[in-house]
This record gives C-alpha cells, structure tokens and sequence, in this order.
C-alpha cells in the first residue's frame, strides 16, 4: 500500500468535507449550516484540482475549468441563502434552523 | 378571393349565434332574422350556380387548409353538381320550413337558432371532402334535430327523439370504427384519395394486410352507419315515430335535407371508396332495397296517422336511390350492363333525391296545416270533405301528392323513370318487383286523398279556413319547382350530367 | 509533500475550531483562514487562477456577504442558550460526521490510485480565457444569466418588504 | 292550309293553355273558362285540319321533328312530334268531337259550383290526349297517357263530394295504372334494348327496321321473340286503358263523372288512347308474324282479348239497367272489336271503327245526357219511357246512334266499320273464333240498344221526373244534330267500294275499291244478324212496353238465373275483391306487422340488452368497483399519513437522513464486493 499525493489531498478533502458536515449536521444557526455545506462544496473542489493535477491528461485544464464554474455557483449559492436566511429571519425573528419548519408536508 | 364554400356552411351559424346571444329578441326580428340567414344558402347557392362549370366534373370552389397536420387532417371543402344540387336544396327547403315553423311561439328565438344550427351542419356533410370535418358535421347535425323533435315534438315525442338519435349515433359509431381502420391503413382522410385508392385498389390490399376480414368489416361499419341515415330498410323504425312526432318543420327538413345525407353519403363515400365490397354486397343489398321500396309503401296504406304515412312513402322513395345505386353496383362488371343504363341509374338517383326533397316537404307542410287546422288531429279518418272548403289548399296539396306518385309532367317522373330505365337495364327483375311499389304508392296517397278532401264535409271540415297568403307562400315555390323540374329537367341534368356520364364511364364495364 | 501538510493543517483546523466555535463572528473569521488555506492548495497544485479566484471570492466576497448576515441578525437574540435538543443533534452530527469520515478514509485508504508520470503543464490565464470563450462559451454564459438571476433573487428576499403587513408577520 | 310539323305541338298546347287558364280562374269566371276552352279546341280543331293537309299530301311519309329533352350521360333523353294519317285523323276527329262534347257541357253543368273547374279539366284532358296524338316517342306519349290518367281521375271523381265518384276516380286511376305498369316496362325493356323511345327517327327509330330487326332476333323467356314479350307489356296498358278483359272493371263505374266526361272518355279520349297505341306501335306488335316457331304472336293475345272483350261487354249491356251504364259496356263490347281488329291483322279496320264510334258514341251519351238533364238526373231506363214526345230532337238523334251502333245497313257508318272488322276477322288464318264472337256480338249489340232505346223513348213515363221532361236549349241539341250527320256521312269515307280512308291510313295515294259483292256472304249474313238482334229486341220490349218502374224484365222473368250473372257483370267486382284486393290488404299488414313485431322487436330488444348492460354495469360499478377502489383509497392515505411523519420540516433531520444513507450505500458497495 503506496500513499501517493494524490491519497493525501483526497484524505485531506474527506477531513474537509466531513468538518463541514458535522458544522451543518449540529449547528443550529443557519448562518453556520451554509457555511458548513460550503466547507463541503470546497472539499469536492479540492478534489477536482487533485484529480486534474494529478490525472492522465492534466494538460485540458478541465478539472480548472470545472472549479471555476463551481466557484461561481457556489458565490450564486451563498448570495441567496443568505438573502433567504434574512429573509427567514424577518418572518421568524430567528435564525435557528429548526424553528423554519412551516413548509412542513 | 373569398371562401364561398365556407361562407355558404358558416353563414347559417353566425345567424345562430346572433339568435342565440340577442336575448330581447322580438318575435318579428327572429323571424326576419332567421329567414335572412336561412336565405343566405340560396343566395350564395346560387352564386356558386352562376359560377359553376358543369364540365369541370372535380370539386370546384376547393378550399384546402392544414389543419392538424400531425394526423394529416386537412379542412377540405368542394363542390360539384352533386353538391351543388344539394346545397340548392337545402337553400330552398330550410326557409320554407322555417316560414311552415312561424305558428310555433314556444321560445321562438332558440328553435330558430337550433334550426340554423341544423341547415350548417347539413351543407357541412355536403360540402367536406375530408372525414373527419365531415363526421363532426355528421354528428353535429343531430344535436339540434335531437332538440327540435324533442322540446317542440308531439306527445311522444322525447321517446321518438331518443330513439332517433340513438339509433343513428349507434350507426355512426360503426362508421367512425370503419374510418379509423381505414386511416390506419391509408394514413389519410381525404375522400379524393380515398377513393382513388378503392378505385385502383390499394386500400383492399393495406386493409387486408391487416387481416383477412378487414376490409369487409370496415366497409359493413361505414354501410352500417349510412344504411340507419338513409334509412336503409329495415333499419328505418326509428323513422316513422321521429318524422310523425317532430314539428312540422323539423319533419320537413329531416325528410328533405337529412335523408339525403345518407344518401349523398352512399354516392360519396361507400361507392366510390369500396366499389369490391359493395359489389360483393350489392346483390343482398339489392334485396333490402326492393323490400324498402315495396313494404314501405305497403306499411304506409296500413297507417292510419297521415304523418306517419308520408314517413312511409319518404321509405319508400328513398329505397329508390338506393335500388338504382346497388343494382349498378350489382352489375358492374357484368355483361351487358351498359354505360347508358348506368348513367340513367345515377342521374335517377340524384334527381330523385332532389324531387323527393320538393315532394315530401310540401306533403309534411300540407299535414301541418291540417293538423293545425283541426287542433292537432292528423288522422285518416279525422276529415273528409276539405276539398269543399278549401279548394285552394286541396289543389297545391293535390299537386304534392301526384308529384309524390310520380305523375308524368311533375318532378317526381322523371327521376323515378331514370331510376326504372337504369336498374331494367342492370336487373330487370328488381325493376318487374320495384313496380308493385309504383302501385301501392299510387294506391295509398290516392286514399290519402280520397278520405281526407273528398266525401261529404265532415265535423273537422265545416269551418275549416282555406289557405291564407302566407300560407301559400312557402308551398309556392315548392310547386313552382315541381312543374319546372317536371317539364324542363335538363334545368338539374346538365349541372350533374358530366359528373355523372364520368362516373359511369369509369365503371368497369365489359 | 511537507507543503500540502502545512496547507492541510492551515486548512483543517481553522474550520474545525469555527465549526466548534459559539460566537458566530468568530466563527466567520475562522473561515476566512480556511478558505485561503484552500486558494493555498489550489496554488500549490499548480491552478494559480483558480487560487486567485478563490481568494477573490471567498475571502474576498463570501466573508463579507457572511459578515453582513451575521450582524443583521444579531441584535435580538444570540445563538447562545443550549437548547435541550442542542446536545443531542451535536452528539448526532459527530457521529454521523465520524461515520462519514470513516467510510470516506475506508475508501481512499483502499483504492490503489496510480500518479501520472507527467509532471502537470502549466495552466495559463491565456489559455484558460481561450478555452472559456470558445468550447464553453454557453456555459460561461449561463454561470452568467446565473448570478445576473441570483443577484436579483438576493435582492428580492433580501429587501426589507415595506408593504408587509400583519399577515406577513405571522 | 297546312300545318308544318314543327308547329304540332300547338294542337296540344292551345288545350293546355285553357286548361291553365281555367285553373286560375276564379269561381265566378264561368264565361273566361269556357270561353277559353271551346275557343282553344276550336282553335285546334283548325289546326288539326291543317295537319290533315299536311298528311294527306305524303300520306306514306312519317314527318317527324324531334328535340332533347335533356341531357343523360353521352346522349341526351329525346322526345318529338310525329304527323301521319294516323295522328291527324285521330287529332281531328279529338278536337271535333271535343268541341262540341265542350259545348254541350255549357248547358249540361250550367248550375253546377265548379263549373272553372270542370272547364279546366276538360282542357287538360284533351290536351293529354292530344299531347298522346302528336308524340313521336313513346316517353312522351307515356307521359300524355299519364295524364289522360291524371284527367280521367279529376274527372270522374268531379262531384268528389258523393263518396261513390271520389271511390270511382280511385279505381279507374288505380286499375288503369296497374296496365300502365306493364307499358312502362314495355317501354324500359324497349329502350334497354334499343337505347332510344323515338317511333321515328331517320331510321334509327324503335319502329323503324333496323330496331325491329334486332327486337325480333332476340328471344327471351318462354321462348319469345323480345318484340313479342314489349309488344305484349305495352298492349298491357292499352287493356287498362281501354277497359279490355281483365281490366274492364273501372270503365262502368266512370260512369259517376257527369255525362259530357263519360263522353269524352268513351268516346274520343281515353279509351280510344289503348287502341290507338296499338295501332301507333303495331310494326313492333305485328313485327314476330314472320317467325314460325315462338310460342304465341303478339297479335294473337290481342284478337284473343279483344274477342272475349266483345262478346262479354255485350252479353253484360243486356242485364244493365242504367242507361248509361248500358252504353259503357257498349263501348267496352266495341273496343273489343277493334282490338280484334288489330289482332287479325288490319288496323286501318280498326281505326276507322274508333273513328266512327267516337263520332257515334258520343252522339249516343250526349244524348243520355240530355234524357238525364231533361229527367233530372233520373238514369234508371226503368223509370225513364214515353221520351219519344217531349224530346223529338234527341229522340232522333239518338236513334240515329242506335242505328250506327246496331250495324243498320248500309246507310250508317257503323256499319261500314263494323262490317271491315268482320271482313278481316273472316280472312284470318289463324282461327274463326273471334269472327263467331264478333257475328255473336253482333247480334248482342242489335238487341240491347233497341231494349235501351224502347224503354227511354216508348211506352209511357214510370216516374215523376220522367213525365216533367222537356227538350234542352240549343246549346244542348245542336251538338247532337252536328255529330249525328258524322254518325250518318262518315261511313262513306270508308265503303268498301271507295275504302279513301283506309288507303289514306296506310299511306297510298290512290284507292283500289273492290266490289260490294266480294264478301257478299258475311255481309248478308250480319244483315240478317242485326235484323234477328233489333226484331227480338223489338219484339220483347218495344211491342209491349214496362208497365211500370218495378215490373221484371223480360228476360229475368224467364231466364232469372242467367240475368242476374248478367247484371252482377260476372262477378268480376266480388272476384277482385276477394283475390287482388284481399291479397292487398295481406301484403300491407305483413308490411306493417314485420314492422311493427320484427324490425321494432328487434331494434326493442337491442335496446333492452343495452339496458340490462347498464344495470349490470351500475351494479358492478357500485359494489365491486367503486367498494375496491374505497378500500384501496383508504389503505393508501394511512400509508401515505405514516410516511408524511418522516416529513418534519427540520432542514437537520433531511441532511442526517442523507448522510447515513450515504454511509450505508458506501458500506453496501465496499462489503458487497463490488468495486
């Protein structure tokens, strides 16, 4: 069993992610659950770049091309989940995430 | 260029649709209204006659528009002097009815705009020349009859319109089943190319590719379908209780417009688009048609409710269409059938269909006229004497009458005479049997006469009014017509007679 | 190699300790770390545009846009009381956090992934503007209509609703 | 004067004209009406002299002008005018006749109501029958004999308020239209055979050599030749229409029209119409008498018919005690004769016998209609008697119409006719039969009009009407006079000493007379005949007149079995009755039973099937259907409710949820061993 750099980015990736998701998965501010899925948004970017780096044809420039549009999404993401989240706010006098639960089936 | 054709089919519709929405209507302005509209037929009827050119024996004034083009479905009208006749027909009868229909007070606005509804649907079914328009006004038309009987009828007369109207969707729904197997097959609807493809037989052989029974099944559901409109005996039982029950002016457009949409139907659709099937049948069919022809005028001396006696005889008289079209269909092929006799039968049938139209109308006009005079007695036995009192009605009543017999210088010689010359020369035995017809019409419409006008002036007679001018005045051209047509048919044969010489040049003759 | 591990822990810690963090500003700062420590990655991995733009809107952009949200919902009520249930959901977000870690170590640590030999080209600005506007033009159009649409959304649900009446405050 | 052929068609058309202006009329117009129609008749009456002129100057030549009518398919449905001996004697001896039947009806109907409209249909019937005269196609002709159907049928059902004329009319129409129906499919099959209806047409006409030839080549059922079997269809409607045996039955009851129509009828329309359609298309009837081996000749079923007819007319006139029911079967008895004469062979024979009974039969019924005026409709010859007083003028004329009748010798032009008939009947080689019918007719026919003229004229009034009887008005009597010189000069246009008529028929130019003498025999023999019939008759009614009104005839008080077979006319009436009429009535109630118990039965129990289909169908609707579909509804919504639970609205439990089926798929992949 080698560990190559391209095991150690990914490890790295999954630590990252898994932070973000225990953030999201505890944390009842809403402001720190969207930060949380966006530590996981980033840890799926990490591994784009790693597979790109080091991938059979790194020369593309797609796993680059790829994270730039993630990015730009994820810029588009926060932008209106925070909107949402004050919008919540403005209704509900609150943040916390279990207190919006009106769209209940 | 303006759309004649549809102008002629839609014109009555906007009509109904002004009665229908113009709620403070007075009675004068419905009237004039509905027999504006209702003219409207004839006018643009004859327009599209000065216009016409008989030698151009395809379907004149085309109108082609896509319409769904993904069942290729086209919005086709045409004319030709088959059409044409009919479209004239409908122009002449519908403003009659509707003038015999102004004693009805009942809601006047909505009869006169159920009335309209009917006159469109009518020269809908006579001028598409695609399925699926031409089954929509098909079925369209009986919305409005189904009312007409119904609401305006006589005692039994909701039975009558359900029995009527049930009867004919039962007939049609086979049809419809036909045609969607037929379009399966073909992928289209167009009658023309239908029938080219009867004609040269392609549409057995993508029928049958389905299955064997295949083309006999969808050529028994469109026969079905046309044989209950007609009526075909013995699917005509709805027709006497449907004829008799309906107020006189339904009566005179079911009997003198609608009946010929079988018919027409018969020589557009079932002819030309399965000749092998129908000649295949012809010979049984022949037969039923001998029993319309014969049994329908026996039935009709048995009546003893004169409007059901005038159902009879309109049996009676359109059985002879279809005689002389099945005996063609039956000798087609066989020698020494010639063209001259097949002509003969074709322009019969057609002329036949425009006199009966004449003839049965002014008879359901003078039984109206009766029955109002009497308080809603129609009964053989009821009058007697009339005559004496009403010299005037007896005369024109008279005239119908003997038009209905046949007599020689009215109209209804002459068609019954091409039927008779056309079907002794493609079976002579039909002709031999179809003349005890002849003779029991004669007999009965004789008695008719003889109870009702002649004799001693019974109860009813004694104070009965003669005909007053407006009374006279939709009979007249009725009249008119019959003594024109009697004398001077090429009046109606050189509009049909290219048509009809082309018709029977096509046969396969031997 | 010893680069990547600096990076990781550049990255990882500040995370964990916002994520654990009660005071929610902090928590935002902490943040802003990580994701230079991300943009850090992507240098090091040879991606020096994407590094760029990772700073520019992450810790340029995002934090701010963060910030703001935090101190326009701060004044009323703090995320400070432990609610009863707080315990319980921490307990079960570590668990099923760890879980997750767990598996996703499992599978890397299990799957042999063989290195490219060649060492990574150079990606340039110019080539990645040439490969934006030619193979990905629509797509660069729509991350356009996109933000254009997503501003405008912000916008909307963001701005004070001067109209709102009582039934909007329900 | 002459009258080209184009311009034949106004010798119909000057009637129909007043019979349209008559129509228009209104009641008190009595002098437009009549006026209009005797000045019309007159009219054409001229017209028809002129056509004379026409024909005589080539009488063998057929002058036709023929026209469409209308187009039908490659050819066009002809029709045409025809002028030859034939047309203009008959169209003269018509107008002639007509227009004094005309005049005569001005005094006889003077007080009837619709005296418009008895003018208006006289017009039309003899227009028809002119229209009939002139036709150069049997469709046209067809189409006028139609008509003269139509005319007879207004006519005698006239006085339409007596329930006896209106029954009348119907049978006359009824019973003439069932020989019609054979003409008319005579005239298919013709037409079938020859594609065209045309007598005449430059050779291409049905009547012409080229047609016949063809007709008589084919043979069809029972092996006749198929001229034969049209010709025998077409005599079909000439039976109807001049009352032969079988179709005899109407012609006597026509007697309830007013007496002017029974003239006309008898006399110069509608019975004469079937002899002369014969004679019109006997090169068709007679065109098999060269073919040996076919079973029967068209003409031999006419000498057949037309014998019985003969005979059995007069045998009946003798029981029958309504004058004018006598001089009906008179006429059917004389019409047979000239159907004899057409089936022996010699038409010319038997035109001029319709010629000079036309001018003798309606000298005789007007002169029973001026006894019925004068007696007050009294027609019983029992009642009538002693009229011989009172009535000079009609007396004689009417006795001179007895004479013409009986065959009084040689002054009288029956007589002449009659004696042509029997000739040619003598010279037949097929069989005497008919010539003893017609000798036996003749003695019948000798009889009964001097039993009819000795009971109206001797003797003495036996009733109250009859003894009040006075002369009628010139309008009356001078028609009389003027057809009683016909009744006398006429006979000597066709002697057999100068037969000019004859010859003119036939179409030669010049007369070969024979002598007298040549059939002396025949001829001394139906001299002696008419003297047995007129002495018997004398001797039984005339010598010893009734007595009074209910007194037994003579012959009933001898022969009372044989009379009243005699004056139930054979029972032809009951025989119908009780066969065709029966069978009628038969065939409307199958007609109408299969209608009312088999069509309606049917479409009945269809309709019930659908009915019990529907309530099966409710029925399962209700119970299965829609219970299962409860059931189903009420299991899925508890489901459905168990599954919402899961839905809490917590964004928390969504993400947890995702998170632990992310770890479980994972974990099912790697341990299952897949990747």
């Amino acid at each position: 069993m080698i560990l190559t750099p391209l095991h150690l980015c990914l490890l790295l990736s999954s630590a990252l992610f898994c932070i973000g998701l225990i953030g999201a998965l505890s944390r009842s501010s809403s402001i720190l659950v969207l930060l949380g899925v966006e530590l996981m948004l980033n840890a799926a970017n990490l591994n784009f770049i790693a597979f790109w780096r080091y991938g059979p044809n790194p020369a593309a420039g797609t796993g680059v091309l790829f994270v730039l549009f993630s990015i730009a999404v994820a810029a588009a993401e926060a932008a209106v989940g925070l909107a949402l989240v004050i919008a919540i706010y403005r209704h509900q006098r609150s943040i916390r995430l279990q207190d919006a639960r009106r769209l209940k089936g | 260029m303006i759309p004649l054709l549809s102008l002629i089919v839609f014109t009555p519709w906007i009509g109904a649709a002004l009665l229908a929405l113009w709620r403070g209507a007075s009675p004068g302005a419905i009237r004039g209204l509905g027999l504006l509209f209702s003219l409207s037929t004839l006018g643009l009827g004859l327009i599209a006659l000065s216009r016409f050119d008989p030698a151009i024996t395809v379907p004149q004034f085309g109108e082609t528009h896509d319409w769904i083009s993904m069942l290729n479905v086209h919005y086709r009208l045409g004319l030709d002097g088959l059409s044409l006749v009919l479209v004239l027909l409908t122009g002449i009868i519908t403003p009659v009815a509707l003038i015999a229909s102004w004693r009805e007070h009942r809601d006047a606005r909505l009869f006169t705009a159920l009335f309209l509804l009917l006159q469109g649907a009518a020269l809908g079914v006579f001028l598409a020349l695609d399925f699926f328009h031409w089954f929509v006004f098909w079925e369209l038309s009986l919305v409005p009859a189904f009312f007409l009987i119904k609401l305006w009828g006589g005692p039994s007369a909701t039975r009558a319109a359900y029995q009527f109207v049930i009867y004919t969707i039962g007939g049609s729904a086979f049809m419809l089943l036909a045609f969607a197997a037929l379009y399966a097959a073909t992928g289209t609807l167009d009658f023309l190319q239908l029938g080219q493809y009867g004609a040269d037989g392609t549409l057995n052989v993508r029928l049958g590719a389905i299955g064997g029974w295949w083309p006999r099944a969808v050529f028994l559901g469109a026969l079905l379908g046309l044989a209950v409109k007609v009526p075909l005996w013995p699917f005509h039982t709805w027709l006497p209780p449907a004829y008799a029950e309906a107020p006189t002016g339904a009566s005179m457009f079911l009997t003198a417009v609608m009946s010929k949409m079988g018919v027409y139907g018969f020589l557009r659709i079932l002819w030309p688009i399965f000749p092998t099937q129908l000649h295949q049948a012809a010979p049984c069919l022949l037969w039923l048609a001998l029993g319309g022809v014969v049994f329908g005028a026996f039935a009709a001396m048995r009546q003893t409710d004169l409007k059901r006696m005038v159902a009879y005889s309109s049996l009676n008289h359109l059985n002879y269409c279809l005689l002389a079209l099945f005996a063609l269909s039956a000798a087609t092929g066989q020698p020494g059938t010639t063209s001259a006799a097949a002509a003969a039968a074709l322009s019969g049938t057609i002329l036949q269909m425009f006199n009966h139209g004449l003839s049965a109308a002014a008879l359901f006009y003078c039984v109206g006229v009766l029955e109002a005079r009497s308080g809603g007695r129609r009964g053989l036995n009821d009058f007697g004497g009339v005559r004496t009192a009403a010299p005037i009605f007896a005369g024109l009543c008279g005239v119908a009458l003997f038009s209905s017999l046949g007599l020689p210088g009215l109209n209804g010689f002459v068609g019954e005479f091409l039927i008779f010359r056309g079907v002794f020369g493609l079976a002579p035995w039909a002709a031999a049997v179809a003349c005890l017809g002849l003779l029991a019409t004669a007999l009965f419409l004789l008695t008719f006469w003889q109870r009702v006008f002649h004799g001693p002036t019974g109860k009813v007679a004694a104070n009965f009014p003669d005909l007053s001018l407006s009374e006279i005045l939709p009979l007249l051209p009725l009249i008119g017509l019959m003594f024109i047509l009697g004398v001077w048919p090429q009046f109606l044969a050189k509009l049909i007679n290219p048509l009809v010489s082309l018709w029977a040049g096509q046969l396969p003759l031997p | 190699m010893t680069g990547l591990l600096i990076i990781a822990l550049v990255t990882l810690v500040p995370a964990a300790v916002a994520m654990a963090l009660r005071n929610v500003i902090h928590s935002a700062l902490l943040l802003i770390l990580s994701w230079a420590g991300i943009a850090a990655f992507y240098f090091w991995a040879g991606a020096e545009f994407l590094a760029f733009s990772q700073v520019l809107v992450y810790v340029g952009a995002i934090s701010m846009v963060v910030l703001f949200a935090v101190l326009l919902t701060r004044h009323t009520r703090t995320d400070g009381g432990v609610a009863p249930d707080t315990l319980g959901r921490a307990l079960a977000g570590l668990l099923i956090g760890g879980a997750v870690l767990g598996v996703l170590f499992g599978a890397v640590l299990s799957t042999p992934l063989p290195i490219g030999s060649k060492p990574a080209a150079a990606v340039t600005v110019h080539g990645l503007g040439v490969e934006l506007m030619e193979r990905h033009t629509i797509a660069l159009l729509v991350v356009g209509v996109l933000l254009t649409v997503a501003l405008l959304g912000a916008v909307v649900l963001a701005a004070s609703d001067s109209r709102s009446g009582p039934e909007d405050a329900r | 004067m002459s009258l080209p052929v184009q311009l034949l068609w106004l010798i119909p058309a000057l009637p129909l004209l007043a019979a349209g202006i008559g129509s228009l009329t209104p009641r008190s117009g009595r002098g437009l009406a009549s006026g209009a129609a005797i000045v019309a008749m007159a009219i054409s009456f001229l017209l028809s002299c002129g056509a004379l002129a026409t024909a005589l100057a080539q009488p063998a030549a057929h002058l036709v002008h023929n026209f469409a009518w209308f187009d039908l398919g490659g050819s066009a449905v002809r029709l045409g005018w025809l002028l030859d001996p034939l047309t203009a004697f008959m169209c003269v001896m018509v107008t002639f006749v007509g227009t004094l039947i005309f005049i005569f009806s001005t005094g006889y109907l003077h007080e009837d109501a619709n005296f418009t409209r008895f003018f208006c249909f006289l017009s039309l019937f003899a227009a028809a029958m002119l229209g009939l005269l002139v036709a150069n196609s049997l469709l046209l002709l067809f189409i006028c004999w139609e008509l003269v159907g139509l005319a007879s049928y207004l006519l005698i059902g006239f006085w339409f308020h007596k329930p006896s004329a209106a029954a009348a009319a119907k049978k006359a129409f009824i019973t003439t239209r069932i020989g019609d129906l054979g003409l008319l499919l005579g005239m298919l099959w013709l037409y079938d055979s020859t594609g065209s209806l045309l007598f005449y047409d430059g050779g291409q006409g049905v009547l012409e050599a080229t047609a016949l030839g063809g007709l008589v080549a084919q043979t069809t059922i029972g092996g006749l030749a198929v001229s034969t079997a049209i010709g025998l269809l077409i005599f079909c409607g000439a039976i109807g229409k001049s009352g032969q045996f079988p179709l005899h039955v109407w012609l006597p009851d026509a007697m309830e029209g007013p007496t002017p129509v029974s003239a006309l009828i008898h006399a110069a329309t509608m019975v004469a119409a079937g002899v002369f359609l014969v004679a019109r298309v006997y090169p068709l009837m007679s065109a098999d008498q060269g073919l040996a081996h076919v079973p029967v000749h068209a003409l031999t079923v006419v000498a057949a018919i037309g014998a019985i007819t003969a005979l059995l007319g007069a045998l009946i006139a003798v029981a029958q005690s309504d004058i004018k029911r006598v001089l009906a079967f008179s006429t059917v008895s004389q019409l047979g004769y000239m159907m004899l004469a057409l089936g022996v062979g010699s038409w010319v024979a038997a035109i001029f016998h319709l010629l000079t009974h036309a001018f003798f039969k309606a000298l005789l019924f007007l002169g029973s209609g001026s006894v019925i005026h004068a007696a007050h409709h009294e027609q019983d010859i029992r009642r009538l008697g002693g009229l011989r007083g009172p009535m000079r003028a009609t007396f004689a004329t009417f006795a001179i119409g007895m004479m013409a009748l009986a065959g009084v010798p040689f002054l009288f032009s029956g007589f002449w006719s009659k004696e042509a008939i029997l000739h040619a009947a003598h010279n037949w080689d097929v069989s005497h039969l008919p010539l003893y019918a017609g000798l036996a007719a003749v003695v019948l026919t000798a009889f009964y009009m001097t039993r009819l003229v000795a009971e109206t004229f001797f003797g003495s009034p036996r009733s109250e009407e009859a003894s009040h009887a006075h002369e009628n008005s010139a309008v009356m009597t001078v028609p009389l006079i003027l057809l009683a010189v016909c009744a006398v000069l006429l006979g000597f246009l066709g002697t057999p000493a100068y037969p000019w008529l004859q010859a003119r028929l036939e179409g030669h130019t010049e007369v070969h007379g024979h002598p007298i003498f040549e059939g002396a025999g025949l001829l001394m023999l139906s001299i002696v005949l008419v003297a047995v019939g007129i002495g018997s008759g004398w001797a039984l009614y005339g010598r010893r007149p009734r007595a009074n009104a209910n007194a037994l005839d003579p012959i009933e008080g001898r022969l009372p079995g044989l009379f009243a077979v005699l004056r139930a006319r054979f029972g032809f009436d009951e025989l119908y009755a009780a066969t065709v009429g029966r069978l009628n009535t038969a065939m409307a109630a199958l007609s109408d039973g299969l209608d009312r118990y088999v069509w309606d039965a049917a479409v009945r129990f269809l309709a019930a099937l659908g009915e019990f289909g529907g309530v099966v169908n409710r029925e399962a609707d209700e119970d299965v259907l829609n219970g299962g579909f409860d059931a189903t509804n009420d299991r899925l919504r508890g489901t459905a409710r168990s599954y919402s639970a899961a839905q809490t609205g917590g964004a928390h439990g969504y993400l947890r949820t995702v998170a632990v089926g992310f770890v479980l798929l994972v974990l099912i992949v790697m341990l299952g061993g897949g990747v």
